[in-house]
């Protein structure tokens, strides 16, 4: 079996967006998105209260091959130094699909 | 209207339920309104406000005084945050003073509702085209202030265009909520109204009480936000509102508009924005910071103008127009 | 009834409102109705249609002119899968037309209120059990597709019996919810509703305006998802509903029925379900692509009707009954 | 009032949805309100006979009669959990026993406005002040039910002191909204309530309707966690409620209250709380286990007090008092 | 310590309770479920904007020993052959319950 | 790079707050929450669907370095043995923010 990664993206709700763009375009299979999450991090507190989508987040999860995951990763790696997130990378054991 | 009366102003249903929502902060309760609905009320007085000013158009037509209404509205949007961000630059980074001209430049259709419900309280009757001056003053301060951020930060790498941000600012849910419900009840008229005023109608001002418990509560909590905010910007969030609201008087008199116009013309000078400026300034000024410019517009300048600013204002224009 | 008044129809209210939501996704706007408030709609709009023709029903009683009606509406829930899914079998596999016989057999609850506030607004009245006639015709196209699915499919290793289907098809919240207020607008009677109409009668029509605004929303975004499906779904997902209310509004003048009944009557059998039908096909047809059954019925057959479909069906309505 | 209309009084609209909810679990639907509806709707109700309350005090002021009933209320709150604690530690832990008094002697908000629909339908007055009265019986029991565990849980290594569970008490959002929300109603008494009496008053039952729907479905799912309960839980459950009502009634006829006060007392001496209790215990008295002092109040003692227990009441009122 | 699995299954919020029922035969004796999450993978995007629960995902986690986990993770198999979604398997460095 | 961890604790929405506050007082520079989700452990089941927050958890998420994370599980165990809730440690290979 190859090597499997688990990529967890969170940034803020309203740019969850171009990460999903960002790993189809690397021919990603699949995902999950966990729409409504809250935070802290550099950037202050995200209580989720507010009346439009600024102060709340999204996370995202995706597994892929280990290949594409560090492709994928230099890309959100650029994208991070704009937007508000944060990106862990895992090591997957293994996938049932 | 004599100083009693303005006293009595500040016991305004909806306004006690903000009083509340504070109150519930301090005293750590544990009370909210659960999201989402929030946000669906907030959504709710659009459509309500909008429908019902649309029908009010459709009964008395684009006037001429109208379009000049209009017209200012849009000016005023358009000038604010010039003058601001000049005594903003003072204090705060490029990005910092166009995000915060923008804030004080737009408007707060919070405010203006509440306005609204402060005006029906009292009886006075205000024209269908100032939720349309409302919808056209959210957007050109924004449009300004990135203006002026491209023009004095000459290295700005950030690769969204004007036309970007105009083209956002458009199609803003919230904008789109309001102008897309005013120009329904243009076309249904009094008639098409009558079927949903006891929803778009009656409950205005019974939502509008929890809509602003649960402000009273958000803003209440940015206020423990605002600790590290400093004097000038606790000043400049409360004499910019008083300034924009003392030229709105004075246009309100040149232009011959009536008492209620008048108010809610002079509200929507002196409110700033926290729903739509903070979701365009994330795109086109994103090195601004929404812990600098939302705490001040959602803590200080909305709670001042609500409590104090609406029934003084209204006096004001008692007294002048 | 003249063509004037056909075309005045497409202003009403609450399918402006479906527009503005399909605009709204035209122009890429990020306006929506956060959830569950648009499932909380749905589940208040089956309420406020359960109880008051429960309520109605307790005046009328149940004639003989009742019972036939029931009956037609379950004779014709079980026989459009039939002819369906013989011309379906030319373009589908087996359990993609039999999932599509069972959308376009079986109704669509949103369509029928739409119509409901359609003749609200023109003050033609209808019978409550004309509730009764949609909930019960949700179930038998179900029903009939899973039949003819396991007939032709005969090596399905599916496990879930029919009986499992048509208990899950009687189970499902909305059917409940609508049999169950149906049943208490019975027993309670008009004066057990008088103290619930303020919110179960008067809200109706201005949360359906939201509701139907969500709906465009959501319709529109399912047209992009509709792009690989070709011409005959698209002629399908027209052609048919137009047949059916064609079946119905002759049915409707065989069997005498009143002007408001036909018109209803008409709109079950011209639509098609997206909410039953996919909760159903998951369990009993697995193997069914959600991804072309749901957007024919929902970008297509949907809008269709409501737009075009209603106002139509009631001109030829006028004419013919 | 006669025995046939005792039993009309178990058809009440509201009550009927709370049967429908039941159902709904026995036949396995997935029918549900989803949430934060239902903790939406539960803060609207106690906003809607908060402010109503409110404004009726405005009017009838606070007479003699008036403290004579909130100070008895606070005095059966406080001593309801003495008895019950000491008949429970019989068979319960002295933190399973301490809770089960506290929710026993506390109220729940509940089935007091369904008795208020209840009164409303049967044209029954009943005074403001009674809002008040709940509103103080929830914090008492608790009180007395954590010293009581203090007193013979000498080990208790828990350091949450008494004031804190007081301080809890008082700062819960429940209670926060429903004292709120009379305070603001009696500022702005009949005048200002009338402008937010179409959503705050009109909609009470009709949106009763589906919170009591709602909870049916929470009752009857927490009924299948009580099995393992045993018969003493069942009767406890049952007894003490009617033991309370008795005492209730008895009070109301020594104090001379009228038949909507006598009623609504009882209803609150009978009532046992699961939402102030809870919240409560999960801090003071940490090992106490939800698992069985909620399904005893929500599962059996509210069912049993909404269904049968509120018309059988309101026949011994209309007996005695 | 005993090897500790983390698994993580996503499947569509109608079909969670057989997952949930499955890891109950195994005696697993905790989970945790987030409700709500929208995703896309082999059967297209889950909006979750439907009016029904079709379109929306759950997510299940349950960290469990690694023996108890392997005989999951084969009935897992099985039921993902006809059900929409997926499962991860991670390792677990240690718990604390 | 330093040795990375990721802490995931589930505990009840009404004491989540301790939580944070815990990992705060460690330094730790960011977190992400999801407020809503159910569950079963020893306590029972957490529906959901109460009209107060007993009955529902929240789940916070935090990548730290290693010795940070070794003293705030160390004080989670504390914690959690008053509190119902359950926290799990993961190895993280690699963080952007
Ligand atoms: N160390 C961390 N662990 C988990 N989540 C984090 C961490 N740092 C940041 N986040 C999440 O990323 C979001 C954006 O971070 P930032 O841009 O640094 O404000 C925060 O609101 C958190 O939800
Ligand atoms: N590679 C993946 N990474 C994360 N989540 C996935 C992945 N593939 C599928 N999913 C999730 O599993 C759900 C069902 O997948 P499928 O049955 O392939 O449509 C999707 O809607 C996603 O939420
Ligand atoms: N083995 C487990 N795997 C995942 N989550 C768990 C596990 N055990 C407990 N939990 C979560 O922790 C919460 C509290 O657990 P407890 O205090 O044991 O009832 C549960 O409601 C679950 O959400
Ligand atoms: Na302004
Ligand atoms: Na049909
Ligand atoms: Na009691």
């Amino acid at each position: 079996m190859k090597n499997l990664q688990k990529i967890e993206v969170i940034t803020e709700k309203r740019s969850i967006d171009i990460v999903i763009e960002m790993i189809e375009k690397h021919g990603v299979t699949g995902y999950t998105l966990i729409p409504n999450v809250t935070g802290k991090g550099k950037r202050g507190i995200k209580h989720g209260d507010d009346l439009n989508d600024v102060f709340i987040n999204s996370m995202l999860i995706t597994v892929c091959e280990e290949t594409v995951a560090e492709e994928i990763v230099k890309e959100i790696k650029v994208f991070l130094q704009d937007v508000s997130g944060v990106c862990f990378v895992t090591d997957v054991k293994y996938v049932l699909h | 209207m004599n100083p009693s009366d303005l006293f009595l102003n500040f016991l305004n249903t909806p306004v006690l339920f903000f009083f509340m929502g504070m109150i519930a902060i301090a005293i750590r309760s544990n009370l909210e309104i659960p999201q989402p609905l929030p946000k669906f009320f907030s959504l709710y007085l659009l459509f309500s406000i909008g429908i019902k000013g649309g029908m009010e158009l459709s009964k008395s037509g684009f006037g001429e005084g109208v379009s000049g209404i209009l017209i200012l509205a849009v000016a005023m949007s358009s000038v604010i945050p010039f003058y601001t961000f000049f005594i903003l630059r003072k204090k705060y980074s490029i990005s910092d003073a166009a995000a915060l001209a923008a804030t004080y430049g737009s408007v707060s259709a919070v405010t203006f509702i509440t306005a609204i419900a402060f005006l029906q309280s009292n009886h006075i009757p205000f024209g269908g085209h100032m939720v349309a001056a409302m919808a056209l003053m959210e957007s050109p301060a924004i449009i300004t202030a990135v203006v002026l951020y491209k023009l004095y930060n000459k290295d700005d790498s950030n690769k969204t265009t004007l036309f970007h941000t105009i083209k956002d600012a458009f199609t803003e849910g919230s904008i789109v909520m309001i102008i897309g419900s005013l120009v329904i009840g243009l076309i249904v008229g009094e008639k098409g109204y009558e079927s949903v005023k006891p929803f778009a109608g009656d409950m205005f001002k019974g939502i509008l009480c929890l809509f602003l418990l649960d402000m009273g509560i958000v803003a209440a909590r940015r206020l423990k936000d605002l600790k590290a905010a400093g004097a000038f910007s606790i000043l400049f969030a409360l004499l910019v509102p008083i300034t924009n609201a003392g030229i709105g008087i004075l246009l309100a008199k040149i232009f011959h508009m009536g008492q209620g116009d008048a108010l809610m013309f002079t509200v929507l000078c002196a409110s700033a924005s926290y729903i739509a400026v903070p979701a365009a300034m994330r795109v086109a000024i994103p090195h601004s910071n929404p812990g600098i410019y939302v705490p001040m517009s959602l803590a200080i300048t909305f709670p001042f103008n609500v409590i104090i600013g609406i029934p003084v204002y209204n006096y004001l224009v008692q007294m002048f127009i």
